[in-house]
């Protein structure tokens, strides 16, 4: 279905791909797996034909291709049901025009096949960003192609709405459809399948069918050796209360010094509303109190003062500053650390930079590179990095892994337990269930914007939290 | 209906100028003055739908008043009476327009200089131009049946009236019922997911400037033929007017939001405040510190009408 | 604004092509200092130098069935349908200083043409007919630009012993016209016997920039307008001379036409108040 | 430095512009006509100096040219000889610039209304209020102490040429190393991320505002001092001129990227193409159409430098 011949691209003279060819089968689900920076997104936006290569060939036999990027790509001031019909729009009564009627009824089918009840008619501004990704995966369906390439397309999805997702690709292949899908999340791999390749730093490792290979040698190929991955170390929780929460429609929780709670919900619970209304980034009644003490918060700037750091959910839109370098990108939320009343210290400041970078693991090819030109994952711990800078007590993270690869990912892990057993207390919204299972010391359900069930992690099980997430019947 | 509530403040604006004017000034609710009103919009509506466009992929186009003078030229120069039929000169200054237009728009995506840059270049260029057709002194000596264009009526209606009416209903079908509309909005919203989406984003540009320029031909050959003469110094300033009048209807100048519904009101605001203040007899200095702040009062208000 | 009261005064629209214009202010303050003496109403609307604008005024004057209409047109032709207009609604019509091709009731002013053939004869008779000059032009297509332009023309032609060197816009503006002689110093330095500003603000401009390259004493000056600037200027013995435009005159001519008008008493069709060339020998009568 | 290279063609245009200016006319490359060319992009460079702050945070300000004009009024109030010290005027025109700016930037950032909305009204307003203050007529009988501020020299270098490169060496300053400088590019870059990194916005946007403004003053008291009077119309237009200046010189409009070197650079373009046309003497007419194809095609050549 897919050809494609010793692909080569290189950013400023740095390669992102050597020589990756693959063959992709009408009919299967190919995974390209690999760490953050390996070159996946590259590759396929340059089977996409949205990135031209410098050396190379892709024949796709004249089959359609199209593709769920991983980084979102919404029209924020237009419908749901225009975002998803947008360039293959069905034809009006008279030609150039369209028919509208028909555009709202194929998004509502296209988002019913995902199991999504969006309403096509509302626009996506306002939406989560689990949403829009649903209306990327709805969009990219709805293309009808020979060939759909999924760019970790659950990155923000939970659980359930991953499971809809699969269904679907199952059928996209009964029909003969070819899938390239990548993701971080190992265990969909397994799930679904049939065929892996791995790329690590711009090659292209081993092709394998996914039934030969299991979690460890996965890994292993990805990272170029074994990997420990045991769980983290158990919790250092003290008994002082460091960030207290009361009101807010329906919240009241504590997190204590060196504890973290991590805040499970489905799709829009509302915990990111939540957790921005705590951190003065949206409107919310409610009391806050950081080491007892009231803080009075209107703006992130405020709870900063108070403390406080967030490392936001949407990386694009409220997260990194994408034409400033990753230093730049780092020290932006701690510049007064870095400073002499108004000027800004040069060195302090490259130290700062430097020692986020090493201590994340950050691949990039400096910290003056601009951060807009690093993967995704990357530019996720340059937000955790930001965070830390600023020193804070509390650290709320809101899916602080998404993107991240598995080896960068349990190193994400461990530092978050690392900041615990240093006292910071932490507040980990996460979709991903096993994460929040493995770090978590305690478990706090959202549904509708309330905090429905405080559970523990050591007896809790999925299913038990499924029930305590899910709307009442009825 | 979301979009007609969306611009709800400003129609509130509009109605509380309204109705403090026909307090002040019985006159101003006459259907004369009324008439006379939207006459005077014409020539702004025309140019300000066209730069809805442009607003709306997130470019700009600052050479609508010099474009308005080198075509209202050009047009002139087809206009003298017993040369050729009256088609010929509206003709000639719409395609000067759209030619200028297309000129800006093919440097804008072939070239990938900002449109700030091309546009007011064609601004400096344009203005040498109508000056060079020209000879430097105004064309007259037109027809009447070009003058007629701007001065004469039908059924009653003021010609201009009915050139704004036409062009700014056929603006919103484009907008909301084609392909083209939807793929000006994404162009505006986001490039590169529309650049993703498939949609040709050159040519999508190239249609807008085009057409942008054609309307102003289009109002130039309206001004030529209401002022009785191709005016090369003509136009200066339209620009801003226009832009204006689009942002306060609740255009983003960023693209992708907005809408001709909104520009007709944002014409309309400041036509009616322009005449309210004739009418008032605000002494000409007075007039512009008032003007300012109701304009941007009148926008205020119906930013703040959003959000609640 | 509204001058004067009373249930039965008549009321004049006035349109008014710039008032962010010196002279033009003058001749509106003049317009209402008549108006009061005559106990009639004014209406004043400023154009903005835009033709199209003054035809929407005169048409709002219309709407508003107003006795007469004072205009100052901005623009030859394109003002004309705004006298047209008025005719057809059978409202008197007095353009004021200067002309529209249409034929309004009555025209009290000057013609733009002399007030430049007198400022270069000016220059013509000091270079003894023999020498190279630079022109500065207002905003290009202006009326005012285009007949002063013709006038000074005019006078060239008559005299070819006198050479222009260069000439170009300055918009009218004073600091435009500074920049623009200083390149012309530039560029032909000591060549330069003589400026022609078409307004005075621009021979203020050339004038500071002659100074400012110490070239004065070998340059002569000459304005249009007899700015308070200018008039000073001229008594100071830096600009050799300005032409004046008499606001005054014109203005209290306008508006007593206007008002025969109304009162259908006869009235002369055109009225043409002379320029007059202000040295520094006859500065102080137009000095106050 | 990445910085410098980034201009590279800019420089290159600049160099093949003057190169070929001074084989045309040997005067061209002179000391007195360079003096006189920097001098003559002062007025423009103190007034691009401080719009490159505004269009850093993605906004922008149309009321340049009418704040130089009430400022220069303001200044020419209190610069009547043997009144007041010499510090008074230029205290009295940049605290005037500063308080519309400032006026501006709240208007902003308290009313969430576009800038280009609230600077055009602001356009109005301050071109209306220095009619008011000054009757319409222009203030005139200055000083000799004050109007050396724009025709002195000090050291053999005209005094608007040490305001210019005052200004744009401490605008360099604060963009580059200043904490400031950091929030202006964090709130243009991507206003969300800066608010979620704790920067104020709103501060930042009154920050820039009113710095604006403020040059805006300072630039209207330059100016009357060289035309020694305050001219309540002075002024129309420049907000373009020193617009384009900025994004000539790489700025983008929508923000995030650029500085205060590029704008230097793009006003210096913008000063060698009047000065050479005027030496070159070409007719009016054509001067317009060549100085329009000259600034798109330096932008070109820019950024087509960009991208190899
Ligand atoms: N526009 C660009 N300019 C410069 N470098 C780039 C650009 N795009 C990608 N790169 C670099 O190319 C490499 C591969 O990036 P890519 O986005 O393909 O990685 P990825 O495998 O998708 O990673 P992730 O899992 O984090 O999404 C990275 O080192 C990245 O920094
Ligand atoms: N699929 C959806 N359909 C309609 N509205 C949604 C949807 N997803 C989110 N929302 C809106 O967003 C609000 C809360 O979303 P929020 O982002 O806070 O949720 P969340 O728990 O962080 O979930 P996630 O980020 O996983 O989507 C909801 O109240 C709802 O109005
Ligand atoms: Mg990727
Ligand atoms: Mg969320």
């Amino acid at each position: 279905m897919i050809q494609a011949k010793d692909i080569s691209k290189s950013f400023a003279g740095v390669p992102a791909l050597a020589g990756v060819s693959l063959e992709i089968r009408a009919g299967e689900v190919h995974a390209l797996m690999g760490e953050n920076g390996a070159g996946k997104s590259t590759f396929m936006k340059i089977v996409a034909g949205q990135l031209a290569a410098d050396s190379g060939t892709v024949d796709s036999g004249g089959g359609r291709v199209a593709m769920i990027h991983q980084e979102l790509m919404p029209f924020l001031d237009l419908t749901v049901a225009e975002n998803i019909t947008m360039g293959r729009e069905p034809a009006g009564r008279f030609p150039g025009t369209v028919d509208r009627g028909a555009m709202r009824r194929e998004a509502r089918e296209l988002l019913a096949r995902l199991g999504s009840t969006i309403d096509p008619d509302r626009k996506m501004r306002g939406l989560s960003v689990a949403a829009m990704q649903m209306v990327e995966i709805a969009k990219a369906l709805g293309w009808r192609a020979d060939a759909i390439l999924m760019d970790e397309p659950t990155s923000a999805l939970a659980g359930h709405e991953a499971d809809l997702l699969f269904e679907v690709i199952r059928d996209l292949r009964r029909r003969g459809v070819a899938v390239v899908y990548t993701s971080h999340k190992m265990d969909e791999i397994f799930r679904i399948a049939d065929r892996v390749t791995v790329l690590r730093d711009g090659r292209s490792v081993a092709t394998h069918a996914a039934s030969e290979l299991d979690e460890r040698r996965l890994i292993a190929l990805m990272v170029g050796r074994e990997l420990t991955s045991q769980r983290p170390a158990g919790g250092a929780a003290r008994t002082e209360t460091a960030l207290s929460v009361k009101g807010f429609g329906g919240a009241e929780f504590e997190v204590r010094k060196g504890e973290i709670v991590g805040m499970i919900g489905l799709m829009g619970a509302g915990r990111t509303e939540l957790a921005s209304a705590i951190y003065g980034l949206a409107p919310g009644q409610g009391e806050v109190r950081v080491n007892g003490r009231v803080a009075t918060i209107g703006s992130p700037a405020d709870a900063i003062r108070h403390g406080i750091a967030m490392v936001t959910e949407d990386r694009k839109g409220s997260g990194i500053v994408p034409r400033m370098s990753v230093r730049e990108n780092l020290t932006l939320a701690s510049l007064g650390a870095v400073s002499r009343g108004p000027w800004v210290s040069r060195a302090a400041e490259a130290e700062a930079a430097r020692g986020q970078m090493s201590g994340l693991a950050i691949k990039a090819r400096g910290p003056e590179q601009e951060i807009a030109t690093l993967s995704g994952g990357n530019q996720q711990k340059v937000m955790l990095g930001r965070a830390l800078l600023a020193r804070p007590e509390v650290l709320i993270l809101d899916e602080p892994t998404r993107g991240i690869d598995v080896g960068a990912k349990t190193e994400v892990h461990e530092l978050i337990r690392r900041l615990a057993r240093e006292g910071k207390a932490i507040l980990m919204i996460s979709s991903e269930m096993p994460e929040i299972l493995a770090v978590s010391d305690r478990i706090l359900v959202v549904r509708e914007g309330r905090v429905t069930a405080e559970l523990d992690p050591r007896t809790a099980t999925q299913e038990q939290i499924l029930a305590h997430a899910m709307p009442e019947a009825g | 209906m979301t979009r007609l509530l969306g611009r709800f403040g400003l129609v509130i604006a509009l109605a509380v100028l309204c109705a403090a004017l026909s307090a002040a000034r019985p006159s101003f609710l006459t259907l004369g003055n009324l008439v006379n009103l939207i006459r005077q919009i014409s020539i702004n509506g025309i140019l300000a739908v066209g730069v809805t466009f442009v607003l709306l992929t997130g470019g700009v186009d600052l050479s609508l008043g010099s474009l308005v003078a080198l075509t209202g030229v050009a047009a002139a120069l087809f206009a003298h009476p017993g040369e050729y039929p009256v088609i010929a000169p509206v003709v000639a200054g719409v395609a000067a327009g759209a030619l200028c237009g297309a000129a800006s728009g093919a440097v804008i995506t072939v070239g990938r200089v900002a449109p700030f840059i091309v546009t007011l270049g064609m601004m400096t260029a344009a203005r040498g131009l109508a000056l060079v057709a020209s000879g430097g002194r105004p064309v007259s000596n037109l027809s009447p049946e070009f003058t007629a264009l701007g001065g004469g009526q039908v059924l009653g209606v003021p010609v201009p009236v009915i050139v704004l009416a036409a062009v700014a209903a056929a603006a919103w079908v484009v907008l909301a019922r084609f392909r083209m509309g939807r793929h000006v909005y994404a162009v505006g919203g986001n490039e590169n997911a529309a650049r993703a989406s498939g949609i040709r984003v050159g040519r999508v540009k190239m249609f807008v400037y085009t057409l942008c320029g054609a309307l102003a031909g289009l109002a130039g050959v309206v001004l030529a033929a209401r002022i009785t003469t191709g005016q090369p110094n003509a136009g200066v300033g339209y620009e801003l007017d226009a832009i204006a009048a689009v942002v306060i209807g609740g255009t983003s100048l960023s693209g992708g939001v907005g809408g001709v519904g909104g520009t007709v009101l944002g014409a309309l605001l400041m036509g009616v405040i322009n005449n309210g203040l004739d009418l008032l007899n605000v002494p000409s200095y007075y007039q512009q510190i008032v003007k300012g702040v109701i304009i941007v009062g009148a926008v205020w208000m119906d930013r703040s009408q959003h959000k609640s | 604004g509204r001058t004067g009261q009373g249930p039965k005064q008549p009321v004049i629209g006035v349109s008014m092509m710039n008032l962010s214009n010196e002279f033009i202010a003058m001749l509106n303050k003049g317009m209402e200092a008549k108006a009061r003496e005559l106990g009639v109403t004014l209406i004043v609307n400023d154009a903005q130098r835009n033709a199209e604008k003054q035809v929407q005024q005169v048409e709002s004057f219309v709407a508003q069935k107003v006795d007469a209409i004072i205009l100052n047109p901005s623009e030859v032709e394109a003002s004309s349908p705004a006298v047209d207009r008025a005719v057809a609604a059978g409202i008197p019509i007095v353009n004021v200083n200067s002309e529209t091709r249409s034929a309004p009731s009555a025209f009290v002013g000057s013609r733009d043409e002399e007030s430049a053939r007198i400022a270069m004869e000016y220059i013509v008779k000091r270079l003894g007919g023999r020498g190279d000059i630079v022109m500065m032009h207002g905003f290009m297509g202006q009326a005012a630009q285009l007949k002063r332009d013709q006038g000074a023309r005019e006078v060239l032609r008559k005299n070819p012993g006198v050479k222009m060197l260069a000439d170009q816009t300055a918009e009218w503006d004073r600091a435009k016209a500074m920049s623009l002689m200083e390149n012309w110093i530039q560029s032909f330095g000591p060549k330069i016997q003589a400026v022609f500003a078409q307004n005075d603000e621009m021979a203020m401009g050339a004038l500071m920039a002659l100074e400012q390259a110490k070239m004065k004493d070998k340059v002569i000056v000459v304005g249009v307008d007899s700015i308070a600037d200018a008039l000073e200027a001229v008594k100071a013995g830096r600009l050799d001379a300005t032409v004046f435009q008499d606001a005054k005159g014109q203005a209290g001519a306008a508006v007593e036409t206007a008002v025969k008008l109304i009162r259908k008493q006869p009235v002369d069709k055109q009225v043409y108040i002379p320029f007059q060339l202000v040295t520094r020998d006859n500065v102080a009568q137009y000095l106050k």
